[in-house]
């Protein structure tokens, strides 16, 4: 069960309080109806699924109630940061990134091979 | 012919529940008015004023007075609760600045919850941390309760209120006195 | 290959088990292959052994990262079930169902394929019209599927409980009684086994860190952590991982990759003799020939490749197996786990021809990949052979997200396990 | 010689063991009666009785006796009851404490344990190699599941699953710390102690009865100048003293997951003979920790040599336990075979205690002068550089055959019990499910943590850490804080073996044990990587070594030393197996706790729940809701009821209950704008006053859900939504206004609670409602259809709403929740004078129906557009953007030929077909058919005289007059296509 630190009550809670509500900064296009059914099925359907940082939503849904983002290692399931809704993609400080990929190469090598020791 | 008043006996959805242990007492808490109110913070001075209590900014905080608790749910949500001579909507409406407020006084129940049990009754379903130090009195806060979504409000060391949607009281109530019960062993 | 039977096993029994050679191979690989598949788990395993055996092609590789059969294949419920709703789903579970119902005896490897009935709790009233809906497709179609009493499905299902006072009574039941379940590993283990015998390269410990393309972008092999391999064609059946295999050719797919959690209880004297589904509670529980309950619980909300998951899933599963079978609450579970699914927007699989010339993909199959395992790796060896998709897998392909046909099994069964 | 009640056992040796004579229990194994001591085990409790025999194994039904003294077991599973419902089959005998009255059973052997026919299978075994059943049992095809499966599940399972429902309770308690520290031995009380003493909330957690982990046997290591033990309790005692201080025994850290979140079971009455009633049996503890110091201790290695299983045989640290805890001998002329200096202290303890020791055999050819001189001293026979490679004994062991070391000649030596070590391997089990990564610590020939995944510290065993003075100093150092503590010991963990002894070794077809549950033996091993298993996971699972209930705690790393010999490679390239929680199995029941019951799921009633039940109501599940489904009189079946109900609505007038509709207020000056954006329809034109009926899309153009909306006010609307669909209608509102439509100035409130909703519909709705309304003239003219007024009805402040579901005159009348019952009963009261009466979902529906209005989720499935469902005109023209107005225009959105709905009549009236029978154009086509769509609605319309039904039809409006056909299981129904409007086709009745 995750932890998560919701920038609007500015506390970590469980996740119990939270609904995961997909990959962030995907805008909604400004001209919706005119794009092509190719841009929708991108706009709409296609997604990153990033194996290490992404970068997603989450909802305080029991608790603010707000809508806010965050910036997540899918191998290691650590949180490098969230952030409020609305701001830009925030830059993952250089020593999260070196740290988060470094996690994920360590417990890649466990995945991969199911415990395989250094 | 059809008797004009005959509408207004209140029934409460947790008339007749009484529960808990040597460590816990569980009561249903009287009817109270309730508003959601919505605004900006631009407004608040406003509204603060209007309501007759600070609307409090702080996050999991809450402020009092004359009756009335304004519970701090979200950065522009705040639950008030009179459970003095009512009149929200209208002093919330005589503001005269941007807002929402919506009168959710029948949409939630509370239970009170006191006694030195108080807060490992909560957590038999709470994952809050509810020590003094996280959650000292005042606090408040949604989260949830096992299956349901409540409003918690600390209100003494050993005091709480547990606000939850009528048709989830029950549930409430009976997660609350099972939790009753353990928390005093 | 030396056959397996009880005389083999009686004649190694003489002499202590000495006797039986490797079950597959591992062989270093070629510089080139006609066809390379990406991942070895049950559908790319069983392609590699269709193409070798249906379309004669056996210059093919199959690579995978870790060890065959590590992934999904080894790690789910062998739930097996062909009673599905839209006609797409329908062609390719029962073209699979029906390729379970003799893979024992095709790839001489007890798969134990077990048909003990998987059975569908109905609790209301919605369930009840949305389970008629697919008993009434399966029949038109020619799938078994059949509607239960709840005293029906107590006698099928002893432990049961269809008291009127439960919280979700149950109103009925749909039950496929060809539905059962399967051994996982046997049946990686048998594609392997028959694959490399026909001269299939299995190279394990292999992760492909690249997909080369040429100048017309067509495909030309795969970079790999043994080095460059090259292929005419490329079959990604990557599972979970498919979005990074994909992305490695610079196509994107529609998929999220979650945590399917399952586990499993002490073994116990057997006391549940089928499948058990339920939507509305969200569980599903089979007993393993070992004797352990083996329960299915839901999927993280979140996307991860971790393989662990949160503590509140297991707990919401048991609750409800808890519901439907009280007397289960004293057992005690062993062992959890969990796998990465890959789940689409309509929850049906994908397998089809991609933008890249050369470049096949079969993923999607989010949790009930292993049902599929026969017929998806037979039709993935059709669509890799000929370059384009047989008639029983032709709905499935990417351009349903652009075109809007999707195949929504979701909408129709609110889970599709 | 046992049986009668002050018999404590022969075995107990005068003067040993904590435990106080006094305090007895008396408890039945297999139906006879033995005496045990309050604080033995079962297993102790046996052994004192002389009993070694207590179960058989899994596959080839070996007898089996106690290995351990701890979690680790893997033999020693029993089956223990209370009484018929309390029965738990699995437990290990080594964990669960004697109490009074307490009635064990052995397991997994027919029909007897000294005599099981099962065990005909150990003669068979070369036969059952493993894997062997992936290689047969495939011919004749049919067999397998007549045959050959039904007979192998009988043959498999341990124990057997209880036959009555738990009337047990269990309970949750979440819980914070700063610092949770997962074992109360040496290493773990010294960082508690050190925690402690900074402030810092600490949870520290002991799977055992009382504190002390390896202090139980080890009764040579002294903690300032104390007996260890004693030290420890003392501890412990100062530990609980202390406010910010949680001390949980019999409690199992089972689980570490992500983010310092871990799962405790705690034990709470398993151990008393007469618990009390609220006393839950287990509780579940759900810890948030800032900091985990792992403090898990080792475990003792069995030796893997031919026949090493029989009972009698056992870990030399479990005898030392039985011996200094339990005050138990296992034997009375014990031997000892062992790698490591572990078995030596165990041999001092038994020999010093009276027990004659045959001889210590060692496969070191140089153990430590110190053992060696003082095993002289105590006149113990050591044969270093020599093995045992065989024993025997049916039911227990006898005797030990033992070689010197490469020689040949054997001797037979007599024992009645021999204990065994082959060294220590540190439970780094939760290390592991943290993600923490290990490392091969070769000259240990041990696994160590190495990096940490998590906020989270291994001391003393379990990192490996030997010397005592350093596992104080740095548990102490993980505690953050500074206690003065000394220590002296004699004890050293490292060393030791791994893999097959000798005499087990590749040539030789003994059996060997590593994974006893599972009868997993050497030879196992090395067959599955002969047969091409050379991952250690294809080697687990070829062999199911390691997944017995005991998960591997022997025999992983054992397995894995064979695997790596045969491989010829170097243990670490070969690997671990995973290790998946639990650590230990967790009771079903402990994990839900109060989830049962009425607490399994909030079951939402509505406020006029009960007065609905007091008429007679039927219930149906709606989501979480409990809907009235019909109202049936004296002597009506549901049928029955539903025809009355259907007629009275139409013909006088009837009463529902439409609370459980979902209700959202959207509240600010750009409301309008908002619900433009979210509904499909427009409603910049709809006045205050107003309603409209509104449909909802996602972004990809399928109906999502539907409802009416009344404008209060410029600024204000009542939105109202399907029962199901209500929290996920908000969550998807929320989602728009916060993250796409942010500037819009507007607020969303759910209000489905706040108000009680009572319809009143029919020709009489009016006449019955019109006496009770104050404050709005609702006289057809002044409130037509589709209108909505804020006013009093019975005197309490109301929303009323001129709509309607059926097709006739119509309101919904809101009142502020607590009013709902003083309402209802007025409203009824004159509803029910007037002829009215009361009706519930199923009628709804019916009426629905006949007039052609759907249900989402019924009539549609999440693939149904607008178009689709006949509402095109509901699909604003004009406006430029809404949610779904591109996904709507793809191609297959818009292609012909897509379903449609429309009505269906049977050509026999009488027939009413089936919700989800398939529609064909040829009924005679072979399968698979083509299907053309389904029914998605039907019913019999007493109001039409006849059957009514919706059906998603392919090219349906198309097809209206044409006959169709729905093949049934044992018939075809032939069915004309017609529009959906069953019943008053004009329309008027509404504006009635």
């Amino acid at each position: 069960m995750l932890l998560i630190h919701c920038p609007y009550c500015e506390e970590a809670r469980s996740e119990l309080e939270f609904r995961w509500a997909g990959e962030a900064h995907i805008a909604r296009p400004e001209n919706i109806a005119a794009i092509t059914d190719e841009e929708f099925a991108e706009y709409f359907f296609l997604r990153n699924n990033e194996k290490g940082l992404t970068y997603e939503r989450w909802r305080h849904i029991h608790g603010c109630g707000r809508f806010f983002n965050a910036a997540r290692d899918t191998v290691s399931d650590r949180f490098v940061m969230t952030y409020k809704a609305g701001l830009p993609k925030q830059p993952v400080p250089p020593a999260e990134k070196v740290s988060a990929i470094a996690e994920e190469k360590t417990v890649e090598t466990w995945e991969a091979t199911e415990g395989d020791a250094r | 012919m059809a008797k004009l008043g005959a509408g207004s006996i209140r029934t409460l959805p947790l008339a007749g529940f009484h529960g808990g242990s040597s460590a816990v007492r569980l009561e249903a808490a009287p009817p109270a008015e309730r508003i959601s109110l919505r605004a900006g913070a631009e407004d608040m001075a406003a509204l603060s004023q209007a309501l007759g209590l600070d609307l409090p900014v702080k996050p999991k905080t809450s402020a009092a007075a004359k009756g009335r608790t304004a519970l701090w749910l979200g950065p522009d949500e705040w639950l008030v609760i009179d459970e003095g001579k009512g009149g929200l909507m209208q002093a919330a409406a005589s503001s005269g600045v941007l807002h929402s407020a919506v009168d959710v006084s029948h949409r939630n129940a509370a239970i009170l919850v006191s006694g030195p049990g108080a807060s490992r009754a909560i957590n038999a379903g709470c994952s809050q941390d509810l020590s003094l130090k996280v959650f000292p009195v005042g606090a408040c806060s949604r989260t949830v309760l096992a299956k349901v979504e409540i409003v918690l409000l600390r209100t003494a060391e050993d005091a709480f209120r547990v606000e939850v949607w009528r048709s989830f009281s029950d549930y409430a109530f009976g997660l609350l006195a099972e939790g009753a019960q353990d928390a005093a062993l | 290959m030396r056959k397996y039977s009880v005389f083999a096993i009686a004649r190694e029994a003489m002499r202590a088990h000495k006797g039986w050679e490797a079950q597959w191979t591992s062989p270093e690989p070629r510089s080139s292959y006609d066809v390379v598949i990406v991942g070895a788990g049950g559908h790319g395993l069983g392609a590699a052994y269709y193409l070798a055996k249906e379309h004669g092609i056996t210059n093919v590789a199959v690579i995978e990262k870790g060890w065959l059969g590590g992934g999904n294949t080894g790690r789910n419920t062998t739930i097996i079930r062909s009673n599905y709703l839209y006609e797409e789903s329908m062609d390719i579970y029962e073209h699979s169902l029906k390729l379970w119902e003799g893979l024992s005896q095709e790839l001489n490897y007890n798969v134990m394929y077990s048909p003990r009935g998987v059975m569908m709790l109905s609790h209301n009233v919605h369930d009840q019209q949305s389970f008629k809906r697919h008993i009434n497709a399966n029949r038109l179609y020619g799938i078994d599927n059949e509607w239960l009493t709840p005293v029906e499905a107590k006698a099928y299902c002893p432990p049961l409980d269809i008291s009127k006072t439960a919280r979700y009574p149950i109103n009925g039941a749909a039950l496929q009684r060809r539905g059962g379940t399967a051994r996982h590993d046997a049946v990686a283990w048998g594609y392997a086994r028959a694959a490399s015998d026909r001269g299939v390269h299995i190279i394990q410990n292999c992760e492909v860190t690249g997909i080369r393309r040429g100048p017309n972008g067509e495909v030309q092999g795969v970079e790999t952590t043994r080095g460059f391999i090259g292929a005419k064609k490329v079959g990604v059946s990557a599972a979970g991982h498919s979005s990074v295999v994909m992305e490695m050719a610079g196509v994107r797919v529609p998929l999220h990759s979650n945590p399917l959690q399952a586990l499993v209880s002490e073994p116990l004297k057997p006391i549940f003799p089928c499948v058990v589904m339920s939507n509305t509670v969200h569980a599903y529980i089979s007993q393993s020939d070992k004797g352990e309950l083996v329960i299915g619980a839901g999927t993280d909300q979140y996307n991860s490749y971790s393989q662990t998951g949160g503590l509140q899933i297991i707990t919401h599963t048991l609750d409800a197996i808890c519901e439907l079978f009280p007397i289960f609450r004293r057992v005690k579970m062993m062992r959890q786990w969990g796998g990465i699914t890959d789940n689409t927007p309509d929850r049906s699989p994908i397998q089809g021809v991609t933008p890249v010339p050369g470049l096949f993909v079969n993923c999607g199959w989010g949790t009930g990949g292993f049902k599929a395992t026969p017929g998806s790796a037979n039709l993935f060896a059709h669509l890799i052979a000929k370059g384009e998709p047989h008639r029983l897998a032709a709905g499935l392909n990417l351009d349903r997200f652009r075109t809007g046909r999707l195949i929504d099994e979701a909408a129709a069964a609110a889970v599709a396990h | 010689m046992s049986g009668s009640s002050n018999n404590l056992g022969a075995f107990r040796i005068k003067g040993a063991g904590r435990h106080t004579p006094a305090r007895t229990a008396r408890f039945t194994f297999d139906g006879k009666t033995y005496t045990a001591m309050e604080g033995d085990t079962v297993a102790s409790a046996l052994l004192a009785h002389g009993v070694h025999l207590v179960g058989r194994s899994f596959k080839y039904h070996r007898p089996r006796g106690i290995l351990s003294a701890g979690a680790e077991e893997p033999n020693a599973l029993i089956d223990v009851s209370r009484d018929a419902a309390r029965r738990q089959p699995n437990v290990r005998a080594t964990v669960q404490e004697v109490f009074d009255g307490a009635k064990i059973s052995s397991q997994n052997r027919w029909p007897s344990l000294k005599f099981d026919v099962g065990a005909f299978n150990d003669l068979l075994s070369p036969f059952f190699a493993a894997g062997f059943y992936y290689k047969t049992f495939m011919w004749p095809k049919e067999a397998w599941t007549r045959v050959y499966e039904p007979f192998i599940r009988r043959a498999a399972g341990l124990g057997v699953a209880p036959k009555e429902e738990d009337p047990d309770h269990y309970a949750n308690r979440y819980a914070h710390c700063d610092v949770l520290i997962a074992g109360a031995g040496v290493a773990g009380l010294t960082a508690a102690l050190s925690a402690a003493a900074t402030g810092a909330s600490v949870i520290l957690v002991d799977e055992q009865a009382e504190v002390g982990g390896a202090l139980h046997f080890d009764a040579s290591t002294k903690i300032d100048g104390r007996n260890g033990y004693d030290w420890a309790q003392a501890a412990a005692a100062k530990l609980k003293a202390m406010p910010n201080v949680t001390v949980l025994t019999r409690t199992t850290v089972f689980g570490y997951y992500n983010h310092g979140f871990l799962g405790l079971a705690e034990r709470v009455t398993d151990h008393l003979a007469r618990p009390g009633k609220s006393l839950p049996r287990e509780r579940l503890w759900q810890v948030r920790a800032k900091r985990v110091v792992l403090a898990t201790g080792s475990i003792e290695r069995h030796m893997v040599f031919s026949n090493n299983d029989r009972p009698g045989i056992m870990l030399a640290s479990a005898a030392r336990t039985f011996l200094n805890h339990h005050g138990v001998a296992v034997g009375r002329n014990v031997g000892v075979y062992t790698a490591h200096d572990s078995a030596y202290e165990a041999a001092f303890d038994l020999k010093r205690a009276g027990v004659s020791i045959a001889a210590i055999v060692d496969c070191r050819a140089e153990p430590g002068e110190a053992v060696l001189a003082e095993a002289r001293s105590l006149g113990i026979d050591v044969l270093t550089g020599h093995s045992v490679t065989d024993t025997f004994g049916r039911l227990r062991i006898s005797s030990m055959t033992v070689v010197r070391n490469g020689g040949s000649n054997a001797r037979k030596i007599k024992v009645d019990a021999l204990i065994v070590s082959a060294g220590w391997t540190p439970s780094v089990h939760l290390f592991s499910q943290s993600r923490g990564k290990l490392r091969f610590d070769e000259k240990g020939q041990r696994f160590l943590p190495d990096i940490y995944a998590q906020d989270c510290v291994s001391v003393g065993g379990c990192n490996g850490t030997d010397d005592l003075a350093e596992l104080i100093d740095e548990a102490i150092a993980a505690g953050g804080g500074s206690v003065a503590l000394a220590g002296e010991n004699r004890f050293d963990w490292t060393g030791g073996m791994i893999g097959a002894a000798e005499g087990a070794g590749p040539d030789t077809v003994v059996k060997a044990f590593i994974d006893f549950q599972h009868d997993v033996t050497a030879k196992d091993i090395r067959l599955a990587v002969r047969e091409g298993m050379h991952s250690i996971e294809h080697i687990k699972r070829f062999t199911t070594n390691g997944m017995a209930s005991d998960q591997g705690k022997l025999s992983n790393m054992h397995g894995l030393a064979i695997a790596a010999e045969v491989l010829d490679r170097p243990i670490p390239q070969v690997g671990l197996t995973t290790f998946r929680a639990p650590y230990t199995p967790v009771t079903y029941g402990t994990l839900i706790n109060h989830s049962r019951g009425d607490l399994f799921d909030p079951a939402r009633k509505t406020p006029m729940h009960a007065l609905e039940a007091a008429e007679g109501a039927e219930f149906e599940d709606v989501g979480n809701w409990k809907r009235a489904w019909y109202f049936p009189r004296r002597g009506e079946d549901m049928h029955a009821a539903v025809n009355r109900e259907c007629r009275t609505v139409r013909e006088v007038a009837g009463v529902f209950d439409a609370s459980t509709l979902g209700k959202i207020e959207v509240v600010g000056p750009d409301a309008a704008q908002f619900l433009n954006l979210i509904y499909t329809n427009a409603w910049d034109t709809l006045k205050p006053g107003k309603c409209r009926y509104g449909i909802m899309t996602r972004e990809d153009g399928f109906i999502y859900d539907d409802g009416v909306v009344g404008r209060l006010a410029e600024d204000r609307f009542h939105v109202t939504t399907t029962t199901g669909g209500a929290p996920r209608v908000l969550h998807h509102m929320e989602d728009y206004l916060q993250t796409e439509f942010p500037h819009l100035k507007v607020w969303l409130t759910s209000t489905t609670e706040q108000w009680a909703v009572i319809a009143v519909q029919g020709p009489k709705a009016r006449e019955i409602v019109q006496p009770f309304v104050e404050g709005v003239d609702i006289s057809n003219e002044a409130f037509p259809h589709m209108s909505v007024a804020e006013c009093t009805v019975t005197g309490v402040p109301a929303r009323l709403f001129r709509v309607s579901f059926t097709g006739e005159l119509g309101f919904e009348i809101n009142v502020p929740a607590d009013y709902g019952p003083a309402v209802w009963k007025a409203i009824w009261e004159r509803a029910e004078a007037m002829g009215a009466c009361l009706y519930g979902t199923e009628t709804m529906h019916v009426l629905r129906a006949e007039k052609g209005y759907i249900i989402v989720g019924q009539d549609t499935d999440g693939t149904v557009t607008p178009d689709d469902a006949g509402l095109g005109w509901a699909v604003s023209k004009k406006k430029t953007d809404f949610v779904g107005i591109r996904g709507l225009k793809r191609p297959d959105l818009v292609r012909d030929g897509r379903k449609q709905l429309v009505g269906l009549l049977t050509n026999k009236p009488s027939d009413v077909l089936e919700e989800g029978a398939q529609i064909v154009a040829d009924p005679n086509q072979p399968k698979p058919m083509t299907m053309l769509g389904h029914v998605t609605s039907a019913y019999w319309s007493e109001n039409c005289g006849r059957s009514i039904a919706i059906a998603l039809v392919a090219g349906g409006r198309a097809r209206i007059g044409q006959t169709l056909y729905v093949p049934m299981k044992d018939r075809t129904i032939a069915v004309e296509v017609t529009d959906m409007v069953f019943f008053d086709k004009e329309g008027g009745r509404i504006n009635g």
